[in-house]
């Protein structure tokens, strides 16, 4: 209990706890799932953009969005990495996505059907995930904060590739409008998603509030994100799919529909219109990875023992 | 035909079609780095391939762009080698593809940074960089994989047994070979087989591998008379949206 | 938004997609008398689709044809179900995938029989025909493949578990199939809701496999509003030649 | 020998041989061979033609094209049953096609390319198909005569559904013009070669001849092909692939170029563009059909047993 009071003393002093510092058991457990969640979701979300990589309609879009997916994996690897200080392999954290112990971010559960999706993707998507991860720069876990830092940057780098390819189309032709329109129609409400439940149903918030591993409430963020998006869907003449979206010169803010949360939760259960194939992706990629995963470390292990035979 | 032109748009749709076929892995690969490095090969390749086929385009003469050449040609006028539209199989496969086509593409890329024509020695100059890391990753993976465990081994021998009818088309030259030779725009090709082969030999030892001994070659792809069946289902891929939607912007 | 045209889309763009998917298998069956029988319920479902998309372009007035509404429409303005779309898998889900939709095609086209509109009547009597023996098929192989190993039992299972979240949408009514029914074009979809359990239910049992406890079911295909990703691949296949060739009679 | 007096004898006078007659070993042998092969050409021959169905322009084509390749599945299954007849099983000489043990016409070995090659397919190779076996109609023994008056019957049909594509294509824009010369140029060569080598080096030719198994000579039936061929071509306007072809008015033929045989015999030992692929998808096909094949069968004998118990 000293311990703890020390702990967290240091933490709402600002400091950075680092990998060897005492923590809680329940911090270490919760950063454990949270950036294991997110590094998932990397890896998982390299799956609805790829899937239009080889329909993309230029070689100059094709290049932007290898670039992204590439990025994509990236900071899965870095996550990996954040994560393994606190004591898991990424063997172990991989194993756990795929037999479902684990989540990854319900939002590519969702199924890219045109390019405008690219866009939309780019635009709402990494814009909802910077929302969320701009504050975690700051969060108290040293690796993480750090990882967040690099994260971000890239991040916001694809929302402004993703807003480019939905201004092409929403200046486009009429086909494309209607496209870009399709998306937003589609990816809007998941994207509110995004933000999880309202805070009053949101469990475990107060105390990762307090250890500086969540740094706002969901319902703020995601104010915040429609406030940010509405005029910029205005910007592209698109029309938000929300009848009741209306500025509200009181709280200085849009009211705007929730998204509908029963479709959320089916989601989390696995209802989703592509968890199965996603997660059949990922587990195919692993199993039929096994074979080279052996060789590349059989070889590895006759380099070494050669090399120390040899001296 | 104008054999330039020909040549650029071997160059271009090699690019082309093997970026296209390693971009097919993405998120699929067996370990994130590999992910990482296959979209990279792919990333380069493609960037490879506006240089090549922008240059293409330009000594066509007939406003066409790099996309154009890319996204408007039926299969016919494609002139990238039977090997770079090969399925990419799995990662063993996928791999030996790459080395068989990297170990060429370094000989003749370091080749044409000699070419007479400044533009085509300035992309040479450009591309044989990423190549060299390409072919540096190739043959330590086809290395790792022919020399780890007995199934790798099997797997790769598999592969090489599979792939080596297509590598000869690269290394053949032919009257547009021969023209881009005597102009001094590219290299001879016999002399670039000999590194090749050199080259090839060295890595499938290192690698436990054994060449198939038949110097027998595919052909029909870099001519154009006769490519797979494979390309034709590549390109419904890669050229819908811009057939779909013909004259947009993106 | 004409329900009419619709519901015609719906039937046609089922009908034409599941062709497709089916005659993917076209020299790979398990044996040849599948191969004969997979080609021929292809054939039967293309046929079909000529039937349904032609009145729909008729009804719609606007000059197109069956083949523009086959060959022209992006993956958005397509109504079939999310069942039909789902990809071949092994031999055993493409034939679960082809019961379960073979058993609600077969009561619709019943029902369709008896519609006020003579031309869906029509059509409808010349195609339960053909699906009547469809189910058949579709039904024995089930039962054959449910009953036999355990091997292809587990298959069979996990088939069934696969799609069955897709099955519901066929037998979910929306605004479109009140209409329909309001009209009397269409049959209610909740008394073929009745008929395709009780169906399935019977199959299911002689089958020995266990029809998942959830009635959990996807939707968004035959709405248009979400599309499976596989939708949009299958387009750019069958769609190529139009799409490239804009204006050519083949 | 007397017996086998008996049975020239009864050839020389037109009899069918059925299969429950003597015959000899080598007449046995010689047409498990060669029914055998003509079987595995019609299953292999669904890859090339399969190869566009999914890619047909219209409803009509694909419907067509279905159609097609359903009737070679069934000519398959007819002359397998023909062997069938002559003591071998369908499972045995799909084994014999999948190691390699049978061959199968080395024009499957030719990849198709464009839409144009489903009527090249169907115009050149079911022509030449109809020439080869038209004959094969009056041939001595009765079940392989007998399935080849069918399969003649609609080998005549997708001749002409094949020629109808060409025409379109022919009349068509310029593109469909080059695509349909395009075709020719590929498919003329390897159409001449399915009369198979010239018969002054063709092994076995005497025999079968006498025999009746082979009706007539290979550069007979060539020359035959050429000569319906050539003014076909000339009539869709397309330009046969051979600047030395002429009509030679004192033989009331054309004299044109062989083909290239160095290129069939590497075909035949396998190096054909395409010879990994059939056999790979054939075989794939085989050993993934292997659980459905068990279980159909175990469920077939379920039944029977139960019957039994219930008599």
């Amino acid at each position: 209990p000293e311990k703890l009071a020390t702990f967290q003393a240091r933490i709402d002093a600002g400091d950075k706890i680092e990998p060897k510092d005492w923590m809680p058991e329940g911090y270490r457990k919760t950063l454990i799932r949270q950036i294991g969640q997110h590094a998932h979701s990397e890896i998982v979300g390299q799956l609805p953009e790829g899937n239009w990589i080889t329909r993309a309609p230029t070689l100059e879009r094709k290049a932007i969005l290898l670039a992204k997916v590439q990025d994509e994996a990236g900071h899965g690897l870095y996550l990996y990495c954040a994560a393994e200080t606190l004591g898991v392999t990424r063997d172990e954290l991989t194993e756990m996505l795929l037999d479902g112990r684990m989540k990854y971010s319900s939002i590519f559960n969702y199924p890219t059907l045109t390019w405008a999706d690219m866009g939309a993707v780019g635009w709402l998507v990494d814009g909802a995930a910077i929302m969320n991860q701009v504050p975690l720069q700051r969060t108290s876990f040293g690796p993480y904060a750090r990882a967040m830092v690099r994260i971000c940057k890239e991040e916001s780098f694809h929302q402004r590739q993703g807003y480019d390819i939905m201004m092409k189309m929403a200046n486009g032709t009429e086909a494309q409008k209607r496209m870009a329109q399709d998306a937003l129609n589609r990816m809007w409400f998941p994207s509110l998603m995004m933000f999880g439940p309202s805070d009053a149903e949101s469990v475990h918030s107060e105390q990762s509030m307090s250890w500086k591993i969540k740094m706002n409430g969901n319902d703020e963020l995601r104010q915040k994100f429609v406030d940010q998006t509405v005029p910029q869907a205005e910007y592209l003449g698109l029309t938000v799919p929300d009848p009741d979206l209306k500025w509200n010169e009181t709280k200085g803010g849009y009211d705007f529909t929730g998204p509908d949360w029963d479709e959320f939760f089916e989601v989390l259960k696995g209802n989703g219109p592509c968890n199965t194939e996603r997660l059949a992706a990922r587990n195919k990629a692993w199993d039929d990875g096994a074979w080279v995963r052996e060789g590349l470390m059989a070889h590895a292990a006759k380099k070494r023992s050669a090399k120390m035979a040899a001296e | 035909m104008d054999p330039y032109f020909e040549f650029l748009c071997r160059m271009g749709d090699n690019t082309l079609i093997l970026g296209h076929r390693v971009s097919e892995w993405c998120g699929h690969a067996p370990v994130i780095e590999e992910d990482i490095a296959l979209a990279n090969t792919a990333l380069d390749l493609i960037g490879q391939t506006q240089m090549w086929l922008g240059l293409a385009a330009e000594v066509e003469g007939k406003g066409r762009t790099a996309d154009d050449l890319a996204m408007l040609r039926d299969a016919w006028d494609f002139r990238s080698a039977l090997l770079v539209e090969q399925p990419n199989g799995d990662f063993g496969q996928t791999l030996m593809r790459q080395f068989l086509f990297d170990a060429w593409h370094l000989e003749m890329l370091k080749g044409l940074t000699q070419s007479c024509e400044p533009r085509v020695a300035e992309i040479a100059a450009k591309a044989v960089k990423e190549v060299q890391y390409h072919v540096e990753r190739s043959s330590e993976t086809v290395i790792g994989l022919g020399d780890g465990t007995e199934v790798s081994h099997d797997k790769m021998q598999a592969a090489l047994n599979l792939l080596w009818p297509f590598a000869g088309e690269l290394c053949t030259p032919d009257a547009v070979d021969d023209a881009m030779h005597a102009k001094g725009i590219a290299p001879d090709l016999t002399t670039i087989r000999t590194a090749y082969d050199t080259h090839i030999e060295s890595v499938m030892a290192e690698a436990t591998l054994t060449i198939p001994d038949s110097r027998f070659a595919h052909k029909g792809g870099k001519s154009g008379f006769q490519h797979s069946e494979h390309l034709g289902h590549i390109l419904t891929q890669m050229q819908w949206l811009q057939r779909a939607y013909p004259g947009a912007t993106w």
